[in-house]
């Protein structure tokens, strides 16, 4: 019981990383942004290639996993994204859907199509007993990982100036915009923010689900989209909670009913759409 | 500006007309399609690599007649493969099709077997019905019953009395299910846990621990190869490994292709196949060498040889016919033909046109450096067992 | 005195609606200009066209001797115009303090300050913005311009909406500003809560200005003001 | 009142009923490419069931202006009662299409409330969610479906004479022919009634609509019903004509296929699905036989370029040249 | 028929804590050119909604010919004869102004679910279009897509839609705003031609066309009516300069 609970959280805090960098840009800029999984396949083979090839520790891969999807998102948002943040949500799913088609491709072309791992140090690997319950030491990581990042993500945007600026431009970009905020660079910056948290979800999913290979930014898009919708848009602590809901219940359903399995997630998300469907996607700026 | 126009209609109607090399008399066209794309793609990758040393080792004459091969991706979609299939068939007028990655895409392809009377020769699905589907089918993998009934007689042999199995819910998974248990229970041996994953599943936690609350002597598992590693890393982490719970299955958990990322997770688990890469023949150390060269570095696994075996076929069958490619006759000519595979002595039954072939029980080891699916032990010859159980 | 802003041949609307046409007047540095007219006239038009915010057809708007027109609103505000929306637009999810430091550049106001001309404020400081009575809406919306420490502050009916008492404290702060040396220019449809203060009056009509003249002048003609601000141009 | 005006004002408004000459060169061009090759029968056949997929999503995102990433599972539902159907031995292709479209609008009718309220995210997501909603089902009741192995089934004969198998390939393509135009010749008189009218008013102003009368809602759901009809048609079409049903008819990329037919051909003139598959099926048809592994690439750039040049400029250039090559071929026959 | 066309009997609404409309209570007689004018924030909007079902009342009731029209949708109201334009113009861009009247007059016939007829074969339809048309001097625009219509031309079109509906009751949001000086003179004029029998209420911030327009004008100010009469009274009324002028009122 206390197991299932756990792997739940687990599984939960798992999605949350996966999907907080989606929650920046569908939540906070309101960009549907479904090339997300093809940030974080960078960030996972940046830290599969960086342990392969180069030998180095798992822990010092984190912070590049993070930084080269940033780089690669501040150069997409300046060149294509920001000409489409007006644009409709149509346009939007089909540029980012072209995206992802190029993604894959090159990605095969240029790594092959072989899932590359992650291979844990072994500190991480096996489980601890407590009290009798087990607990996998990597799920430990991530939750804690996880929720060193949420609570990062959310003094980030509570705290800071620029956290309070994000939130005014999106508010009220317009009026933000008159009142000297460069709502521009805000957002080239929070999209970065965004794809860096992505490949970093990336590089901490990859050992859990079984490898970084080229259809990773299809695989798991579904998934990514289903997490934010549940969890609402409004801040990272909609999608925390989300996650954790839909980690917890995906689970916790299995683990019982095994038979209704996948049932579980999706229709959490159309009741969840049938019952709140403005509050949790209501575009900020309504002027 | 028009007349641009009009030379972008034409050119449409043109690439609709395009037929690549109007086959002559003397072309024999072999159309290979695989997931190429898609969540399957490395089955495609393998399987056409296969294929390819093949005709590189062997030349591409057989018989007087040029061998033509044409790889098509179907995406993993059953309505594409058909109709590649068909266009195959109708349009490029090719003798045989080879491939088919998923079992509903085999199945897509067997009207048009049956129908052009041409031969299907299935590399990869792997659900034990297929071949009744068209008397045009031959298969050169394997079935999941001829994997999973001889693991049961080992785990029964060594002490293994129960077991819980989990395997994918869908057709070869519910094969492996079937006949493991069926062979397991008759022989004494009790299932405490039937347990079915969802094919699009991202993480075994919640079965894992299922099973982990029987305490069962072992677990035999079946995944569709690609979700082995998952499957593998998340048993170790569980402790599952430590606390005595043996980890045994069909290789396709412990694919030879994935191995190396596996890790040390894998060691010890014990399956049975019909081919690992580490098989001791000249045959295997030549193929796996070969291919290791031609396809930079990468491992070849059961599906590679089984489409090079599938390449095989057609040659042998080939120079049997002395170049007819008519399908009745490379169909007659394939059955009952044998010979000897990287994977060990094998023959096509001519009553099911299965394969009949050598199933190892094998243990993963690490063997210099690397890890191996190490063979020690030898069933040899073995049927399809299920449709033996029909006859 | 120097010339702060002039504003050339001026129109603008939104979308395809002409709001206001050929505006031209000028302000000195120092100096305060009241802006009336009927609702509907273009008032908010003109402010946000100087503000950057809505679409400019044609025309030149000078600050300080350079045409800030082709520049962006937030690149405006840096050169020194703050604005109060006519809608006060506070940002709700960020705390009273946070709309203050949100904006803020560097100069004699700093959130010491704007608490000081508001005292309200500092009691709500950890409120969020959607927690705020109409009248403190008005004074953060106010505060908040303050922060940019503008050379020009743009103030867009104020007093609307607001009860009474609110209004009155809210005009002894604008006298303030305005006896500080602080240049703005205010909107308003009620000409005698401002014409006090202000130096300078514009009547808009129609997109177009209908009257110019010293607030005093205005202030002493109530026919004049009747003429602008109720029945117009009888038939 | 001036006759001349009141001609002009009738022609005005049936403007688009009369055929051109254009739109029938259309036709018949579509009809001589089937017998010009044969051998690419199947292909064809693709296109047409394709083009079938992406008018009936035309019907809903190009009339009525509602997004949707769920085509798909009117597409499936269609597709298995077709296919159930006819393993149940009731075989008429007949009966599989009418009951295949049947179904889906059911399906349809039931689940369009879902999209009244929201904006185009929500619908995005509510569309995409039912759509694996029914999957997960499909896949769950393998008794009915086959589950994740498939449901493979043999097939009558179209009015009882024309085989559709791969024998008769040709047949089939015409067979989808057949029904792509009956179904297209609807679409299109719809489109121009009083009630097309109406969807062109709720999608290009809602709040205007409502103003003058107009039930938006119960239009909405009609449409979508219709439009589900459409996908259901096109499904029992492609099961029908390939024998075999299989869960990935679901899936999301069928669904986001269809919509970039549809976009590459442009949205709202019924033609644009139809050409848009051509294209897409075409290209994709030759790409990966030049690179089975890579033609994804190209398919995605093209998307890209798309988006980024202005659909509404390359849908005005695919509407232009479309027509201009039909007169062009009409002044050769002639 | 005898009573008022409209009647609202002690409307309220609030949002939250916010009174956005309090009891307010009028009538508008068959035939009437009444206005309702008031300062920014005054709660004109709401009532509008209110009027035509955008939103629901907290308490009161809407009555449409007699008719308690309370709980019904706006589409309804407007079958029901109560039809309105809108301050920012709400037209259909890429339709023909034939298409919208067309669609419009349809929707009244009943047949605007019709899927299978071709658009335009009816002949009473077509007449009915080219009245509108002619009425609203809209004969050369009359194919050309609505969005590249000239401003003016389009507000015309934003009352001819709503004449359209063949109201008994329109509500004018403001019809003049933001329309070019050489364009306003259509405008006027089209207002003055509105058929006789229909009750209109225009609101309205351009005093010139409140006065000379409306036989009757009601002044709304904080969502209360503060007073109602004829326009030389309102003009004289002395809390109504106080609310325009921001001097305190007496009484």
């Amino acid at each position: 019981m206390l197991t299932i609970l756990f792997d739940g959280v687990a599984y939960g805090m798992l999605l949350f990383v996966l999907a907080s960098g989606l929650s920046v840009t569908l939540g906070l800029m309101n960009f549907i942004n479904l090339a997300h999984g093809a940030f974080a396949m960078v960030g996972g083979y940046v830290t599969a290639l960086m342990m392969d090839r180069l030998g180095a520790p798992f822990l010092l891969t984190l912070p590049v996993a993070f930084l080269v999807p940033a780089l690669l998102g501040v150069v997409l948002e300046r060149t294509l994204y920001r000409r489409l943040y007006g644009a409709s949500p149509l346009d939007q799913v089909l540029f980012t859907i072209g995206l992802v088609l190029m993604a894959m491709p090159i990605a095969d072309f240029l790594l092959g199509n072989e899932a590359h791992q992650v291979n844990l140090p072994a500190w991480l690997s096996g489980s601890l007993s407590v009290y009798g319950v087990g607990i996998s030491r990597y799920r430990l990581f991530i939750v804690a990982v996880c929720g060193v990042i949420a609570a990062a993500l959310q003094l980030f945007l509570v705290r800071t100036r620029f956290g309070a600026q994000l939130r005014a431009a999106v508010d009220d970009a317009r009026v933000a915009n008159g009142l000297g905020i460069d709502v521009d660079r805000i957002f080239a910056v929070a999209f970065a923010v965004g794809s860096g948290l992505a490949g970093l979800g990336g590089a901490l999913a990859a050992d859990v689900v079984g490898g970084i290979d080229p259809s990773f930014p299809v695989k798991f898009l579904v998934t990514f989209l289903i997490v934010v919708t549940v969890g609402g848009s409004n801040g990272i602590l909609g999608a925390l909670f989300g996650a954790l809901l839909l980690g917890v219940l995906d689970v916790a359903g299995k683990y019982y009913i095994p038979s209704i399995g996948a049932f579980i997630v999706y229709a959490v998300m159309v009741v969840t759409l049938i019952v709140r469907p403005q509050g949790l996607f209501a575009r900020g700026d309504g002027r | 500006m028009t007349a641009k126009r009009w030379t972008l209609a034409a050119a449409l109607c043109a690439m609709l007309a395009a037929s690549p090399a109007l086959a002559d008399e003397n072309t024999v066209t072999v159309g290979l399609i695989l997931p190429m794309t898609g969540p399957s793609a490395s089955t495609g990758k393998q399987e056409k690599a296969g294929a390819e040393l093949y005709i590189h080792e062997h030349g591409d004459t057989v018989a007087g007649k040029k061998i033509a091969l044409v790889v098509k991706d179907d995406t993993g979609a059953a309505d594409v493969t058909k109709r590649l299939a068909e266009e195959l068939v109708g349009n490029e007028h090719a003798s045989v099709l080879m491939g088919f990655g998923l079992t509903p895409l085999a199945l897509a392809a067997a009207p048009v077997a049956t129908e052009a009377k041409v031969p299907e020769i299935v590399t990869a699905a792997a659900t034990a019905m297929i071949t009744e589907k068209s008397p045009y089918i031959v298969r050169t993998s394997f079935t999941l019953p001829q994997a999973a009934a001889p693991m049961a007689d080992w785990a029964l042999e060594n002490g293994i009395r129960k077991v819980v199995t989990v395997v994918t819910d869908y057709g070869p998974g519910v094969d492996a299910e079937k006949w493991f248990g069926g062979t397991f229970e008759k022989g004494g041996g009790m299932i405490m846990q039937k347990i079915r994953v969802p094919l699009k599943n991202p993480d075994f936690a919640p079965f894992l621990q299922r099973m982990a609350d029987d305490k069962p002597d072992a677990v035999f598992v079946f995944v569709p190869s690609g979700f082995g590693a998952i499957f593998m890393k998340q048993f170790v982490e569980r402790g599952l490994d430590k606390s005595g719970v043996r980890l045994i299955g069909t290789g396709d958990v412990t694919d030879d292709d994935l191995l190396a990322a596996i890790g040390d997770a894998a060691l010890g688990a014990v399956t049975t196949h019909h081919y690992s890469a580490d098989h001791d023949s000249p045959e295997n150390k030549a193929f796996v060498a070969a291919f290791e060269k031609a396809n930079n570095g990468m491992r070849p696994n059961f599906m590679a040889v089984a489409a090079y075996d599938g390449m095989g076929l057609v040659y042998k069958a080939l120079e049997k016919t002395k170049g007819d490619a008519s399908g009745d006759a490379l169909l007659a000519a394939m059955k009952g033909l044998s010979w000897t595979s990287p994977r060990g002595p094998v023959s096509i039954d001519p009553e099911t046109r299965d394969i009949v072939q050598n199933i190892y029980v094998r243990k993963v080891e690490m063997k210099d450096g690397a890890l191996f699916n190490v063979e020690f032990a030898t069933i040899p010859d073995v049927k399809d067992p299920y449709k033996a159980s029909k006859r | 005195m120097a010339e702060l802003l002039r504003v050339e041949n001026l129109s603008a609307g939104y979308g395809e609606a002409l709001v206001i046409q050929g505006i031209d007047f000028a302000l000195e540095d120092g100096r305060s200009l009241a802006l009336l007219g009927r609702n509907g006239v273009g008032k908010t038009t003109l402010i946000d066209t100087i503000v950057g915010v809505t679409t400019r057809f044609s025309g030149k708007i000078w600050l300080g001797g350079v045409d800030i027109a082709p520049l962006s609103p937030h690149a405006r505000a840096h050169r020194g115009i703050g604005w109060t929306p006519q809608e006060r637009n506070i940002f709700r999810s960020l705390t009273v303090e946070e709309n203050l430091t949100a904006v803020a550049v560097p100069g004699p106001w700093t959130v010491r300050r704007v608490y000081g001309l508001f005292p309200r404020l500092e009691e709500r400081r950890t409120n969020g913005g959607r927690q705020l009575s109409g009248g403190e809406q008005q004074m953060l919306a106010i505060g908040r311009a303050l922060m940019l420490n503008p050379r020009l502050l743009l103030l867009d009916e104020p007093t609307e909406g607001l009860a009474p008492i609110i209004v009155d404290e809210l005009l002894a702060a604008l006298r303030e500003l305005a006896r500080e040396g602080l240049s703005m220019i205010v909107v308003e449809q009620k000409p005698k809560k401002i014409l006090p203060f202000t130096d300078h009056a514009i009547v808009l009509d129609r997109g177009a200005i209908a009257h110019d003249a010293p607030s005093a002048e205005l202030l002493a003609d109530p026919a004049a003001l009747d003429a602008h601000l109720t029945a117009a141009k009888k038939a | 009142m001036s006759a001349e005006t009141t001609r002009r004002i009738e022609a005005h408004l049936g403007r688009r009923a009369r055929w051109r000459i254009s739109e029938i060169v259309f036709w018949l061009a579509l009809l001589a490419v089937i017998f010009a090759f044969p051998s690419r029968a199947a292909l064809i056949n693709e296109i047409l069931v394709a083009g079938l997929f992406a008018l009936s999503l035309d019907l809903i995102l190009g009339l009525a202006g509602i997004v949707s990433l769920g085509q798909a599972a009117f597409l499936g539902v269609g597709a298995y009662a077709a296919a159930i159907l006819a393993s149940w031995d009731q075989a008429d292709p007949t009966l599989g299409l009418a009951a295949g479209a049947l179904a889906a609008a059911v399906v349809g009718f039931a689940t369009a409330p879902l999209l009244l309220r929201g904006a185009d995210l929500t619908r995005l997501m509510v569309t995409l969610g039912v759509s694996l909603l029914l999957g997960e089902l499909a896949n769950r009741n393998g008794w009915l479906t086959g589950g994740a192995d498939g449901l493979e089934f043999s097939m009558g004969k179209v009015l009882g004479r024309f085989p559709i198998g791969f024998t008769g390939q040709r047949n089939a393509a015409l067979y989808s022919f057949a029904v792509l135009f009956v179904l297209f010749a609807l679409a299109r008189r719809l489109r121009q009634s009083p009630f097309g009218l109406a969807l062109a008013a709720i999608r290009e102003n809602r709040l205007r609509a409502g103003a003058l009368g107009i039930a938006t809602s119960w239009r909405i759901v009609a449409i979508y019903a219709v439009s589900a009809a459409y996908a259901g048609a096109a499904g029992a079409l492609l099961a029908q004509t390939t024998q075999i049903v299989s869960l990935d008819l679901f899936d999301f990329h069928r669904s986001a296929d269809v919509m970039l037919m549809l976009i590459i051909g442009g949205a709202g003139w019924l033609y644009g699905g139809i050409i848009g598959a051509g294209v897409f099926i075409v290209l994709r048809d030759v790409i990966s036989a030049a690179t089975p592994e890579y033609w994804e690439f190209w398919i995605g750039l093209l998307l890209v370029v798309l988006v980024m040049v202005g659909r509404d400029r390359l849908q005005e250039y695919v509407r232009r040249a479309a027509s201009r090559v039909a007169l062009r071929l009409a002044r050769d026959a002639a | 028929m005898s009573g008022p066309a409209l009647e609202a009997r002690g409307l309220v609404r609030q949002f939250g804590a916010l009174l956005a409309t309090g009891n307010v209570s009028f009538a508008l007689e068959p035939g009437a050119r009444q206005a309702l004018i008031g300062p920014n924030g005054a709660g004109k909007t709401t009532l509008i909604n209110l009027l035509t079902g955008v939103i629901r009342p907290t308490e009161g009731r809407v009555f449409l010919q007699g008719r308690d029209v309370t709980a019904f949708s706006a589409s309804e109201r407007v079958r029901l004869g109560l039809s309105r334009t809108f301050q920012i113009n709400q037209l259909f861009p890429h339709l023909t102004p034939i298409e919208s009247l067309g669609l419009a007059i349809s929707e009244r016939n009943r047949s605007g679910a019709d899927f299978w007829r071709v658009a335009g074969t009816r002949p009473a339809i077509v007449a009915e279009i080219e009245d509108l048309l002619t009425r609203f001097g809209l004969e050369a625009e009359m194919d050309q897509p609505t969005h590249t219509l000239p401003y003016g031309k389009q507000r015309l079109l934003e009352i001819a839609l709503a004449l359209a509906t063949r109201p008994r009751v329109l509500l004018l949001d403001e019809p003049a705003a933001g329309v070019p000086e050489e364009e306003r003179q259509d405008i006027l004029a089209a207002l003055a031609a509105l058929p006789s029998d229909v009750a209109i209420l225009l609101i309205e911030h351009d005093m010139d066309l409140v006065f000379t327009f409306a036989t009757r004008i009601s002044v709304l100010v904080a969502g209360r009516l503060l007073t109602e009469g004829k326009p030389e009274d309102i003009a004289k009324d002395e809390r109504v300069r106080a609310v325009y002028l921001g001097e305190d009122g007496h009484g």
